[in-house]
């Protein structure tokens, strides 16, 4: 198994003829990602490293059967392309892009939402199950398909967190960067929920960051409902207040989004917290033998 | 990006949410000819500072007459304003706002920012005006009011009905039909500017019943500044540390800190990672710095001049991890900057990712000084290493 | 049983200070309706035939434990009414208000969807569950407790159909006008589906007009899913297009909404269409007594 | 309320969505300033009415030369047109519209209506232009494209791009994007003035890859012009029957219709009930009136003697189950109404409801002379009769 993508996943990639999105397309090619489509409004008929390029979404749905969206577009723009993608019936729609205002994304989490869609970021590197599929702009050879999960706010942060996993001959599941902005469309939670009934997934990594208070949630969730070992390190902890660090949703406001009290919160309902970034991999080492 | 008081009130006053008579002063000269435009005495004289705490710091001051006018623009007009939210040597105050002085009769706390767990943009109110938001919420939860704006709808009237009329003591009809106005500009000011937050504190019922903004505070989603091109101009860079205005230029994700090693890194969440790996080395990180997951060439050797422009670092940490960005890039970027500055502080290296063997090999053949990290752990040592050797 | 309203239903009566929501108030009560609360903003504290006036509807959800609203209040602040239910958790909210746009219905329907709520109207006569309660303005004394649903687009035309009823000795489970306008909060289909579950109701009988396919949709789902027997009646076979007859959702427009066809759709499914009203009363009689 | 084509022209122009260069004729007089002004020949002379079907009556002509303009505006200005839609009598012309003649390539559909399923506004667009919507629907439904609208994003860009590349042929770059900018605002014209239709049929492209609006219709919803007042002084009573004008003043729902039997009954499915009973009797309805649930004995006087001013009525069926309104006060209204008025047609009472017993002792203990029916079948028989003896 694996969560949201695999080997089945029929991708569709949207601003597929821009720089970024022509260099990762054959990228996820190179993995084996099923990139079936592309789309930018006004080239349909194109190819781009031999992916048809496409008008509409709606077009890579019904010609391709595309259920995977993996959008590359500038931020003025991304949130009509990931309503575009949820109106055509796409059901995992991950926004690599960054930068799209607050309100916006008040719009967009909405409306996703309302049309039972899941969307992975934005401002997030994506989501990969490896051996499978990569739909996103990790590097895909630092993953080992395995059995443990990884949901992240960050992205080179994560590529960090999973070479530490490898190398402790960790494999994992599947890894979703969930991204770094106030709004997202998916939490900790919607994957927690989705990781829990995988039977490949034999415990998680969560990898929170400073600001807003989906740690606490999360921490919550897994006291009541989580059943596998989960493993957390929250990022931030010698960031200043009032700070945006990077990311958008990366900073303390109003007493809100500590490291310390996230910590806190996880440690409280049992969950090991790593401090040093740099002990993950042994830690998470020891706690699946341990299993 | 924050905006001064004066430029929010301006805002308000379009809006048609009633503010005090005002006028900025920069300049000592042009004291008599405000104080003549602006009702008064009393007045009010408060320092334009986007630090918090500006009160506490003496940055607002009751005169009542010329004379006591005259002794605060002396004591605040270009000198430096230290609060609990700025450093020890306080930020150097550039503009006045004086404003007409108000009868008081009720203070409240009106703001607006966006819930990020509801995902939608939310409305706060409290009776407890005037003192800091973080403090009510801690002391008397009760006292704050909260109306989560369906964004589908808009501000509906009803909203201000929930929070209005769970005031223990409800103001009189008309000032009711005021605090509600109030609310629904807001609402509308928010969204029309991409507000990321908007504060009323205090919002005012005078002796006579009307409503009025003693205090506004803007912040504006940088995200959402390109289509908002008439904000982006009220930026005022003199609030803002040097080197951040430098590497905002650059495109650079920099913030200055208090410690004395720099520290360039890719990802946000990477480069706080790193800070506090720096930390719990026994060491202080100086910065922030994400150069960002698509950084060119030029980024990196700006970013790294950047780092060295100041003069508190005594060590550098570069801990990239390629994916994106690739090694090589980054390397060579760094040997661009080493080539313009000289680079007097020792200098440590973690790569990883995307073209790893390339990247180090263009460090090793060249001439650059710099010890080499395998992995995090080492990095932290070594900069542990550093910092007692210097010590 | 019944369906929405019963015994237990806490009335709230938003517009209670008003000419109509006074007198409507007066005659609830003397149904023996449980009005436990009204609301009129900044009139707190007065008392309408007894009930208390509240300044909001979460108020009296809150003290009186208030679950059913009902809305005399004008066109221009009914939307707001509305909402202001919805979002106190009122579960079941009846709008008589004739009037409101129709822009503004687009957005309240969506709202209460939202909040799980369900909207009776607007533009509508109530929901009476005889002998239990009356949530509107129906003239209560020609409704008697029975085995019949009735399900209407209209108002007085309800009234003669249950007179009808009544005088064939065919009592009433619950009626519902679900209104005139052309986005109502409910569909004759959402009450079906209650009939379908409630025990009490043995028929249904649907009282339909010109406008819309809402009477198509019915057919549909009757033939799918509804396994009572069910009577129909729909007025305006007489009238021209393009022309509102009264209600702003009885017309027929762009060759939608006639008659002939909603008559054909119900028929083609089986269903008993009356098209002599008169002859209502005795044909409903003459079905139950074939069940 | 439906606005004229040239009303709606106005507010498209205003909106930026581009129409032919026109300006309006009232008077046979001004036809030579009006073309000196508008670009031409040829021009294009319609007909302002509010019936549809106006080109298939006459009312559109192309002109090649001031002398067939003359010919046109002769046969057309203070004249009756006869279209599908209106009365074999016609409808007077009052004015025209005069516009600059259109190099037409292609022709479209382009409407927005509210989908009352949805719950929504929703966009229809269709490369059939110039063919009644209608029609299209019948003969090729797969040519009608349709995008609903969340309203809580409004209009989107990916939506206008869903209707555009769906057709076979794909105008070029720049003509997409005035198509697309024209259903943006088409929806904001929508929204903003509470439309419930808003046409454009023909929406062409110009043998220059113009998009322009050849035609416009819009209907305002009736409930929302208390907020569009600009809109409501549009409406002109001219194109509506004289009796519908009184009733509309006195706030009564009353539509003329082509029978003989005046109906008065409360309640509008109930008056669509008694309109099918006269019909099934064999019968034809003179009118459609709903007084209204809450309707006082002046509206009933009032409708009592809007039906008397029918020439055409040889009965009168009254009809009312009262609910709100009263059956005294029925009752009442009427006897007030036949002071008046001589009423010299047979009288058929139906009363059925709150206070029927009083509201029949009224009528009983009046002069006035009526027959009672007890029950709908019984007023069905009763109007049956009437028509039979009259023959």
């Amino acid at each position: 198994m694996s969560i949201l993508v695999d080997e089945n996943s029929r991708v569709v990639v949207q601003g597929i003829t821009g720089r970024e999105g022509t260099f990762h397309t054959q990228q996820m090619l190179a993995y084996g990602t099923n990139v079936v489509a592309g789309v930018t409004p006004g080239k349909g008929g194109q190819k781009v490293q031999g992916v048809p390029v496409m008008n509409r979404v709606a077009e890579a749905v019904e010609m391709e059967g595309a259920n995977v969206s993996c959008i590359f577009v500038p931020a003025a723009f991304a949130p009509d392309a990931v309503m575009e993608a949820a109106a055509a019936g796409i059901r995992v729609i991950v926004c690599i892009t960054e930068g799209i205002p607050v309100l916006d994304m008040v719009r967009v989490a909405n409306f996703v939402k309302e049309k039972g869609a899941m969307l992975i970021g934005p401002n997030c590197p994506g989501i990969i199950s490896p051996g499978k599929t990569k739909v996103g702009i990790m590097p895909g050879h630092i993953h080992r398909q395995g059995s443990m999960g990884v949901i992240s706010r960050s992205g080179t942060l994560t590529y960090e967190v999973v070479d530490q996993l490898t190398k402790s001959d960790l494999g994992q599941s599947t890894c979703i960067g969930i991204g770094g902005d106030p709004i997202i469309g998916t939490s900790f939670i919607d994957h927690l929920r989705l990781f829990k009934e995988d039977p490949q997934t034999e415990g998680v990594v969560l990898i929170g960051e400073i600001g807003g208070t989906a740690e606490e949630e999360a921490a919550e969730y897994i006291r009541a409902e989580f059943n596998k070992p989960v493993l957390a390190f929250i990022a931030g902890r010698t960031a200043p207040p009032g700070r945006r660090m990077g990311h958008a949703g990366a900073i303390i406001s109003g007493g809100q989004g500590r490291a310390e009290d996230k910590i806190e919160a996880l440690q409280a309902v049992g969950i090991t917290v790593v401090l040093n970034l740099a002990e993950l991999g042994d830690t998470a080492k020891q706690i699946m033998a341990g299993q | 990006m924050k905006l001064h008081e004066y430029q929010a009130k301006e805002l308000f006053q379009k809006a048609g949410i009633p503010v005090p008579k005002g006028r900025l002063l920069t300049s000592r000269d042009k004291l008599g000819s405000v104080l003549e435009e602006v009702p008064g005495p009393p007045w009010v004289i408060k320092a334009q500072v986007h630090a918090g705490g500006r009160g506490k710091g003496g940055g607002v001051r009751l005169v009542k007459g010329q004379g006591e006018a005259a002794e605060a623009v002396a004591e605040l007009l270009e000198k430096p304003l230290v609060t609990p939210q700025t450093t020890a040597e306080g930020v150097i105050v550039h503009q006045l706002l004086v404003e007409e002085g108000v009868d008081i009769d009720k203070e409240f706390y009106l703001g607006m920012t966006v819930d990020r767990k509801l995902a939608c943009p939310t409305m706060i109110f409290s009776p407890s005006g005037g003192m800091e938001i973080e403090e009510v919420a801690k002391q008397s939860p009760d006292l704050i009011f909260k109306e989560p704006v369906n964004p589908a709808t808009g501000w509906m009237p009803y909203q201000a009905r929930n929070l209005i009329y769970k005031l223990s003591q409800v103001p009189g009809g008309s000032t009711v039909k005021e605090l509600s106005s109030t609310m629904k500009k807001i609402y509308d000011l928010f969204v029309a500017n991409d507000c990321s937050l908007l504060e009323i504190n205090p919002l005012v019922i005078t002796k006579q019943g009307s409503v009025i903004a003693l205090d506004a505070k803007m912040t504006i989603d940088d995200n959402a500044l390109y289509r908002h091109k008439d904000l982006a101009q009220l930026d005022d860079p003199r609030e803002k540390d040097p080197l951040e205005v430098l590497a905002e230029a650059a495109s650079l994700n920099y913030i200055r800190l208090n410690g004395n090693i720099g520290a360039m890194v890719n990802g946000a969440g990477l480069a706080m990672a790193t800070m506090d790996v720096i930390k719990l080395a026994g060491a202080e990180p100086a910065n922030f710095l994400d150069v960002g997951g698509g950084a060119s060439e030029e980024m990196i050797t700006k970013g790294f001049e950047i780092i060295l422009k100041d003069e508190r670092v005594r060590a550098i940490l570069i801990n990239i991890f390629g994916g994106i960005l690739r090694c090589d890039v980054l390397a060579r970027g760094v040997l661009e900057a080493a080539k313009k500055t000289d680079i007097d502080v020792p200098l440590i290296v973690r790569l990883e990712g995307t073209n790893v063997e390339e990247g180090r090999k263009i460090l090793e053949e060249s001439d650059l000084d710099f010890l080499v990290a395998r992995d995090m752990a080492e990095a932290a040592e070594l900069v542990a290493k550093e910092v007692k050797r210097q010590g």
